[in-house]
C-alpha cells in the first residue's frame, strides 16, 4: 500500500510519460488523477507510509479532514486540467504537470517537515517547466526568476526546519505558531509561496508567462499548498489576519489597471488568497472551515477563469484586454463559462464563492475584527470590479475588436463546462462541500438577510460600474506594464549595477579610487577573474602553482612553530 | 439574429447584447433591481454582527462607493506606475507575442452547420 | 586460506595485471584482462568489507614480517568502504571505457593505457589499505606516475602540458609527504601508523612533529586539490581522456583525502591542539573560500569538463569543511560526501564522455537542444546534476543535509549559510547546461547528424548502473550515513 | 655559532631545497624545471641519510662484535625514494620531448601564450 499512495501514482504517471507516445501520455494524464482519487479514498485516516531517513522518521501520509479536503480538490483540479490540456503534445509539459500535481498532493499529505520540504522543492522545480515550455527567451528569464524565488522559499524552509529541529528535537509538521527563529523562517518560507504582500510578485510575473494550459495548472497548486501549510502550522496567528487583509486589498488596484487578462487573474488570485489567509489568522473552527471551503471553491473558479481566458488566447493569440472584445459572437460557450466563473469569484448567491467567502467574513465579524471585516467587504466589491466585470466584459463584449475566432476546441469546452457545473452545484447545494470540511459546520449561507446584503453590495457595485462607464471615468484598457515590487529586482538592481559598472569604467580612468568604483570593479573583476582565461580559471603555469605552494608551506610552518 | 462576415452568416445567440435598446433595457433592469434592493433594506431586518452593519443602506453605499473609490484609486495608481511594454526589455513576456506554434488560431470561425444549409 | 590473504590480493591482482597486459599487447584482450582483474578487486574489497563488519579490524603483515618492523596492511571501517568504492568506480568506468578509449586513444597504445590504469588502481588501493607511513608514499608515487601517463594520453596537445604541470606539482606534494615522514621517523623511530600514533604523544621533540605535520598537510592538500592548491586539477581533468577524468574524479582526490584523514586524526590524534590551528586558520578558510570561489568560477566556464573540474574543487571544499569541524557529525558529513561525490562526479563525467564520444567536444554553447539527439545522455547528466546540487532524494542531499546539520550543531551558522549560497551557485551552473540541452533552439550549425544518435550501449549501461546505485543510496541515505558514522567514530577514537 | 655550523648538514638540505623551489618558480625552461625538481628531491635524500648517521658509527654490515653503526633503514627508504625520483624524471623528460614535438618550444611562457590563443579561438 505504501507504494500506491496518491502522490506516488502521479509520479509513476510522470515516469511512464517519459517513454510512451502522445496518445498514451494524454490518457496517463487523465488516468493518474482517477487512480489517485481511488487510492485517496481507500486510505484510512491517520499516519502511514512512515519511512526512516537519515535517522528521522518521515511520515509521508498524514490524513485528516483538513488534508483530505485539500487532497481531494488537488486531484479534481489535476483531472480538469488534464481534460483541458487534451490537445497538448509536449512531453515536458505533461511530465511536469504530473510531477507538480503529485508533489503538491504530497506536500498536503506530508506529516513531517522534511517530507514537506521535499515536496516543496519538487513543486518549485516541476512547475517552472510549465513556464519554460513557452519556449521564448522572455519566458526563460521569467522562469528563472520564478525558480529562484521558489527555491529560495525552499531554502528558507530547510533552514527553518533545521533550526526548529535544533530547538525542539521534533520534525513533526504540527501547529507551531510564531515562537522562535526557526518557526519564523518556516513562516517566511510559507509566506513566499503564499504570495504575502511584497513577496507576491513572482505570481504575477510568472503565471501570465506560462503556456495556455500551464497557467491553469499553476493556478491550482503552489499557493493553495502554502495556504494549507499555514493553516496547519500557524492557525490563529494574529498577524496573519492583517497580512491577509492587506492581501485582499492591494492587488485589486493593480488588477483594475492591468491589461494582460492572465495577469489580472493572477492579481485576483492574490486577492482571493488574502481571504484564506485571514481565515487562517482567525483560526477558529468556523474560520478554518472557511479557509478550506474557499480554497476548494477558489481552485475551481480560478481554473475556470484561466481556462476561458486561455481558450481565448489559444484561439486569438493574445490575452490582452486592449486587443480583445466582441468575442461573444463566436465563442458563446466560453463566454458563458467565463461568466459563471466571474459570478462565482464575485460571490453571487447560488455560485460557489458565495458559500465559502461568507464563512470567513462571518468568522471575522464574530471575533470582533471589525476593521478587517470591513476591508473584506470592500475587497468583495473590488473582486467584482476586476474578475467579475473586467474579465468577461473586455474579452467578450465592450468594443468589437473585429476578431472572429472559432469557438474553443471540444475538449476545452468540456473541461470548462464541467468546472462551471461544479461551481454552480456547490453554490446551490452547499452541504455537499460543507460535509467535507475539517470541522462540523452548522452554518446556513442562504438566509434572507445574508443574500440581501450580498445582492445589495454587488448590484450597487455594478451600478457604479455602469455609472462610471457612461460618464467615461472608468479607465480604458491600454497596453503597458504596471510597476510592482518586482521593479526592485528587475529594474533598480540591474540598472544600478550596470550604472555602477559604467561609471566605474569612466571614473576609474580619472579617479581610480572611490567606493563606487571599488564595488563595480569587484563585479567586473569577478567576471573577469572567473571566465575562462581569467586568473582563477586559466591553466596556471608551474611557476605560480609552486609559488603558492611555497607560500602556504611557509605560512603553515610559521603558524605551527611560532 | 445573425452577423454577416466574409459573406458567411454566423449565428450568435447573444447578438442581442449589442443592440442599444437591449443595453438600455439592461441598465434599466439593473437600476430597478437596485431600487428594489434598496427598498427591501427598509422592510427586511438583517442580522448583524458588526456595529453599523445594520445601518440603513449600509451595503448599498459600501458597494457603490467602494467600487468607485477602487476605480478612481486605480486610475491614479496607473498614472504613477504605467510604463511602456518594453520597459523590462527582453526579460518580460508582456512585450512579446505568444508563440503561435503552440496555438490554434482560427480567426475564420467554423461556420454553423444549421445555418449553412 | 585465501581469506587470510585478502589484503595482499587487493593490491597484487591489479599490480600483476599490469605486466600481463603489457605482455599481451592486443588491445581487446588487454581490456578484458583489466576488467577481469578489476572485477576480482571489487570482489576482494567486498569480502574485506564483509570481514570487517563481521570481525572488526583486520591486520595483515606483509611477507610475515610483524609490525612495526614489517609493512602492515590495516583494514578497518574507515578504509574498507573506500576500498570497495574505488574498486567499484574503477570497474564501472573501465567497463564504460572500451568504446571511448577505442575512439580517443591510438589503438597500438591501448595496452599501455590499460596497464597504466591497473598500476594506478593498485597504487590507489595501496594508499587506502596500507598501515605504513612510508608505504603510503610509495603507493602514492605508483598511482601518481601512472596518472601522469594516463593524462598524457589525451588527444589534445594541451594534455601534455597539463600532465607535466601535474607531474611537477604532484612530485612536490609527494616530496613534502616524504619530508614529513622523515621527520616523523626522526622523532619517533617508527614508520608504522599505529606505532606512530602511540609514540607521537611522548615524542622527544615536539618541533619535529610539528614540522612533519606541516609538510604532510601541505603535501596532501596538493594531492587532494584543496583550494588554493587546486590549480593542477582543472587542466588535468579538462585535457585527459574523458574516461581517465571520470576515473580520477571519483578516486584519486578521494583517496588523498582519506590519507589526509588518517594522518590528521588517527596518527596525530585529536588531543594535539596544534591541528586546531591548522583547522581554523588554514583548512577552514581554504574550504569555505574553495567552495564559494570555485562555484563562481564553474558558473563562467563554457567547457563542461572544465566546469565540472572546478565544481570538483568546490565539492572537495565541502568535504574539507566537514573534516575541519573535527566533530563526530562533521567527520560523518565529510566522509559521506567523499563517497557520494565520487559517485556523482564520476557519473557526470561519464555522461560528458558520451557527449564527447558523439560530438567530439563538450562546449556548452554548441549543445543546443541535445535532448533531441541524445536523450538518455542528457537525462543522465541532469539527474546527476540534480544530485550535485543536492536535491532531496539524491545522495547530494544526504551530504549537504548532514554537513549543514553538523555546522549548526557546532554553532557555525555562517558556514551553514555559505554552503547554501554555494548550492545556489551549483543550481546556476548545472541549470545553464540543462537549459541549453533542453530548451535552446539550435544556434550553431550542428556537425552531428540529426535524429537519435545516442552513445553506444556499452557506455550507457555502466553509466546508468552508477546512477541507479547513487539514486538508491540517495533514497536510503541512512545506509551510507551509518557507514560514515562508524568511520567517523573510528577516526576520532584513534587506532584500536 | 655551534648551532649554525654544527648543523651544517641540515643547512645544506635547506639550501638545496630552497634552490630547487626557486628554480621551479623562477625558470620557464621545462628542462631547468626538472633539474630544479631533482635538486629539490635530492635535498630530501640528504635529509634522510643525515638523519641516520651516527657519529663514529660504521656501515651496518654483519660484524663479529657489537659496534655502533648508522641506521640502515633510512638507506633502504631512500633507495626507494631515489628510484621513484628517477622514474619521475624519466616520465617528465619523456613528456618534455612530446611537448617539444607538438609545441616546438619548451619555454613555458611561450607554451602558455599558445594555449591562451587556442582557448580563445
Amino acid at each position: 500500500m505504501t507504494w500506491l499512495i496518491p502522490p506516488l501514482i502521479f509520479f509513476y504517471g510522470a515516469f511512464l510519460c517519459l517513454f510512451v507516445g502522445r496518445t498514451q501520455r494524454t490518457f496517463i494524464t487523465l488516468l493518474a488523477p482517477v487512480i489517485a482519487l481511488v487510492s485517496l479514498l481507500m486510505l484510512p485516516m491517520g499516519n502511514m507510509a512512515q519511512v526512516q531517513f537519515l535517522g528521522f522518521e518521515l511520515i509521508f501520509i498524514r490524513l485528516d479532514k483538513l488534508a483530505f479536503v485539500f487532497s481531494l480538490i488537488f486531484i479534481i483540479a489535476a483531472f480538469l486540467a488534464a481534460i483541458y490540456a487534451w490537445h497538448v503534445n509536449d512531453k515536458i509539459q505533461q511530465v511536469s504537470t504530473l510531477l507538480y500535481a503529485g508533489a503538491a498532493l504530497g506536500g498536503v499529505l506530508a506529516g513531517d517537515l522534511i517530507s514537506l520540504f521535499l515536496y516543496w522543492e519538487i513543486t518549485a522545480v516541476a512547475s517552472v517547466f510549465l513556464i519554460w515550455a513557452r519556449r521564448t527567451p522572455a519566458a526563460y528569464a521569467t522562469g528563472m526568476r520564478y525558480l529562484l524565488i521558489q527555491v529560495g522559499s525552499g531554502v528558507l524552509l530547510l533552514a527553518g526546519l533545521l533550526v526548529h529541529y535544533n530547538d525542539t528535537g521534533s520534525i513533526l509538521f504540527e501547529h507551531m505558531g510564531l515562537v522562535s527563529t526557526g518557526t519564523l523562517l518556516i513562516f517566511l518560507a510559507f509566506g513566499i509561496k503564499c504570495a504575502f504582500p511584497l513577496m507576491h510578485n513572482w505570481l504575477q510575473d510568472a503565471y501570465p508567462a506560462a503556456t495556455v494550459t500551464g497557467t491553469v495548472v499553476l493556478s491550482s497548486f503552489t499557493t493553495k499548498m502554502a495556504v494549507y501549510a499555514l493553516a496547519r502550522g500557524y492557525a490563529g496567528e494574529e498577524i496573519l489576519i492583517y497580512i491577509g487583509a492587506v492581501m485582499t486589498l492591494f492587488p485589486i488596484f493593480f488588477a483594475e489597471i492591468e491589461n494582460d487578462l492572465r495577469k489580472v487573474l493572477a492579481y485576483s488570485l492574490n486577492n482571493q488568497l488574502g481571504f484564506m489567509v485571514v481565515g487562517v489568522g482567525i483560526g477558529t473552527e468556523l474560520a478554518l472551515n472557511g479557509t478550506a471551503a474557499h480554497a476548494f471553491c477558489h481552485i475551481l473558479y480560478k481554473s475556470l477563469l484561466f481556462m476561458s481566458v486561455g481558450a481565448v488566447l489559444y484561439r486569438t493569440g493574445t490575452s490582452k484586454a486592449s486587443e480583445l472584445g466582441g468575442l461573444y459572437k463566436t465563442m458563446p460557450i466560453t463566454m458563458v463559462c467565463c461568466l459563471v466563473g466571474a459570478a462565482s469569484i464575485s460571490a453571487f448567491p447560488l455560485f460557489s464563492g458565495f458559500i465559502s467567502k461568507s464563512l470567513i467574513l462571518d468568522a471575522s465579524a464574530k471575533n470582533g475584527y471589525y476593521l478587517v471585516w470591513f476591508a473584506l467587504v470592500v475587497a468583495s466589491a473590488g473582486v467584482l470590479s476586476h474578475s467579475g466585470i473586467k474579465i468577461p466584459y473586455f474579452t467578450f463584449f465592450a468594443h468589437d475588436s473585429g476578431k472572429r475566432p472559432a469557438e474553443a476546441p471540444m475538449h476545452m469546452r468540456i473541461a470548462m463546462i464541467i468546472t462551471a457545473s461544479l461551481c454552480v452545484i456547490i453554490g446551490v447545494f452547499p452541504s455537499l462541500l460543507y460535509q467535507l470540511l475539517p470541522y462540523d459546520v452548522a452554518y446556513k449561507p442562504y438566509t434572507t438577510s445574508h443574500v440581501l446584503a450580498q445582492m445589495q453590495l454587488l448590484c450597487f457595485a455594478l451600478l457604479a460600474f455602469v455609472f462610471l462607464m457612461i460618464k467615461g471615468i472608468h479607465p480604458p484598457e491600454v497596453r503597458g506594464i504596471n510597476l510592482d515590487s518586482d521593479w526592485v529586482y528587475r529594474k533598480i538592481l540591474p540598472t544600478t549595477l550596470s550604472a555602477w559598472a559604467a561609471s566605474a569604467m569612466s571614473v576609474a580612468n580619472t579617479w581610480r579610487i572611490g567606493l563606487q568604483t571599488q564595488a563595480s570593479e569587484w563585479i567586473i573583476g569577478i567576471r573577469r577573474l572567473s571566465s575562462p582565461g581569467g586568473l582563477l580559471a586559466k591553466g596556471w603555469g608551474v611557476n605560480s602553482m609552486v609559488f603558492v605552494v611555497t607560500l602556504l608551506l611557509l605560512l603553515v610552518l610559521f603558524l605551527n612553530l611560532f | 439574429m445573425a452577423i454577416v462576415m466574409n459573406g458567411k452568416k454566423i449565428t450568435a445567440a447573444f447578438a442581442w447584447v449589442e443592440s442599444p435598446t437591449a443595453v438600455h433595457m439592461a441598465i434599466k433592469i439593473l437600476a430597478g433591481l437596485c431600487a428594489l434592493l434598496f427598498l427591501l433594506d427598509i422592510i427586511i431586518h438583517r442580522h448583524t454582527y458588526v456595529p453599523g452593519e445594520g445601518m440603513w443602506g449600509f451595503y448599498t453605499f459600501t458597494g457603490f462607493f467602494a467600487f468607485t473609490l477602487i476605480v478612481l484609486g486605480a486610475k491614479q495608481l496607473r498614472s504613477w506606475i504605467l510604463r511602456d511594454e518594453n520597459y523590462y526589455g527582453e526579460q518580460s513576456v508582456d512585450s512579446e507575442e505568444y508563440p503561435t506554434s503552440q496555438l490554434d488560431i482560427q480567426n475564420e470561425p467554423a461556420v454553423d452547420r444549421e445555418n449553412d444549409q | 586460506m585465501i581469506a587470510t590473504q585478502l589484503p595482499a590480493l587487493q593490491i597484487i591482482i591489479p599490480l600483476f595485471a599490469a605486466p600481463i597486459i603489457v605482455l599481451v599487447r592486443r588491445s581487446e584482450l588487454a581490456w578484458i584482462i583489466a576488467v577481469v582483474a578489476n572485477l576480482m578487486c571489487v570482489l576482494v574489497a567486498w569480502k574485506l568489507l564483509g570481514l570487517v563488519n563481521e570481525q572488526g579490524i583486520i591486520r595483515y603483515s606483509l611477507g610475515g614480517w610483524a609490525a612495526p618492523t614489517g609493512i602492515e596492511y590495516y583494514v578497518d571501517s574507515v578504509n574498507a568502504p573506500l576500498l570497495l568504492l574505488v574498486a567499484a568506480i574503477s570497474a564501472i568506468v573501465l567497463l564504460y571505457a572500451y568504446h571511448s578509449v577505442k575512439k580517443s586513444v591510438d589503438s597500438n597504445k591501448h595496452y599501455l593505457f590499460y596497464a597504466a590504469w591497473m598500476l594506478c588502481l593498485s597504487g590507489l588501493l595501496g594508499m587506502l589499505i596500507t598501515g605504513d607511513a612510508f608505504n603510503v608514499f610509495v603507493f602514492l608515487e605508483i598511482s601518481s606516475l601512472s596518472t601522469y601517463m594516463l593524462i598524457a594520453f589525451g588527444s589534445d596537445r594541451r594534455a601534455l602540458t597539463a600532465s607535466f604541470r601535474y607531474l611537477v606539482l604532484g612530485s612536490i606534494g609527494a616530496s613534502f609527504i616524504l619530508i614529513g615522514i622523515g621527520f616523523l621517523y626522526a622523532a619517533t623511530g617508527s614508520l608504522n601508523m599505529l606505532d606512530l600514533a602511540q609514540r607521537i604523544p611522548d615524542a622527544s621533540s615536539e618541533r619535529a612533529i610539528l614540522v612533519a605535520f606541516s609538510f604532510i598537510s601541505i603535501g596532501l592538500m596538493i594531492k587532494s586539490a584543496i583550494f588554493p592548491l587546486h590549480a593542477w586539477l582543472a587542466n588535468a581533468y579538462h585535457h585527459a581522456p574523458i574516461t581517465v577524468t571520470a576515473f580520477l574524479a571519483g578516486t584519486a582526490t578521494k583517496v588523498s583525502l582519506y590519507v589526509f584523514l588518517r594522518f590528521l586524526f588517527s596518527v596525530f590524534g585529536t588531543q594535539y591542539n596544534f591541528e586546531y590551528l591548522l583547522f581554523n586558520v588554514i583548512l577552514l578558510p581554504a574550504a569555505v573560500l574553495g567552495f564559494l570561489i570555485m562555484s563562481v568560477v564553474a558558473v563562467f566556464q563554457t567547457d563542461l569538463r572544465r566546469m565540472l573540474a572546478y565544481s570538483s574543487v568546490a565539492q572537495i571544499g565541502y568535504i574539507v569543511a566537514g573534516i575541519s569541524l573535527a566533530t563526530q557529525a562533521g567527520l560523518t558529513a565529510g566522509y559521506v560526501h567523499i563517497i557520494n561525490h565520487a559517485m556523482i562526479k564520476t557519473a557526470l563525467f561519464m555522461s560528458v564522455g558520451c557527449i564527447i564520444y558523439r560530438l567530439g567536444h563538450a562546449h556548452r554553447p554548441s549543445l543546443d537542444n541535445l535532448i533531441q539527439t541524445m536523450p538518455l545522455t542528457c537525462a543522465a547528466f541532469i539527474i546527476s546534476g540534480l544530485s550535485l546540487i543536492g536535491v532531496p532524494l539524491t545522495v547530494g542531499f544526504v551530504s549537504k543535509f548532514t554537513l549543514i546539520g553538523a555546522a549548526m550543531e557546532k554553532g557555525w551558522w555562517m558556514m551553514a549559510a555559505l554552503v547554501l549560497v554555494s548550492s545556489v551557485l551549483a543550481i546556476i551552473y548545472i541549470g545553464r547546461v540543462a537549459d541549453v540541452m533542453l530548451f535552446r533552439k539550435q544556434r550553431l550549425p550542428n556537425p552531428i547528424p540529426q535524429g537519435r544518435n545516442e552513445a553506444p550501449l556499452s557506455m550507457l549501461v555502466p553509466m546508468y548502473g552508477l546512477i541507479f546505485m547513487s539514486l538508491y543510496l540517495g533514497v536510503y541515505g541512512s545506509k551510507t550515513l551509518a557507514v560514515a558514522s562508524e568511520a567517523a567514530t573510528q577516526l576520532l577514537g584513534g587506532f584500536r | 655559532m655551534n648551532t649554525i655550523l654544527g648543523l651544517y648538514n641540515y643547512w645544506i638540505v635547506i639550501i638545496l631545497m630552497m634552490a630547487g623551489l626557486y628554480i621551479l618558480i623562477a625558470r620557464y625552461n621545462l628542462i631547468k624545471k626538472i633539474i630544479g625538481l631533482s635538486v629539490f628531491q635530492t635535498s630530501i635524500f640528504y635529509l634522510y641519510i643525515t638523519m641516520g648517521k651516527v657519529d663514529g658509527g660504521t656501515a651496518p654490515i654483519l660484524l663479529d662484535e657489537p659496534a655502533s653503526y648508522s641506521n640502515p633503514l633510512v638507506h633502504v627508504l631512500i633507495l626507494t625514494a631515489i628510484v621513484v625520483g628517477v622514474a619521475t624524471t624519466a616520465v617528465a623528460l619523456a613528456l618534455i620531448v612530446r611537448i617539444y614535438e607538438s609545441y616546438d618550444t619548451i619555454e613555458e611562457d611561450e607554451i602558455k601564450a599558445i594555449e591562451m590563443q587556442e582557448q580563445d579561438s
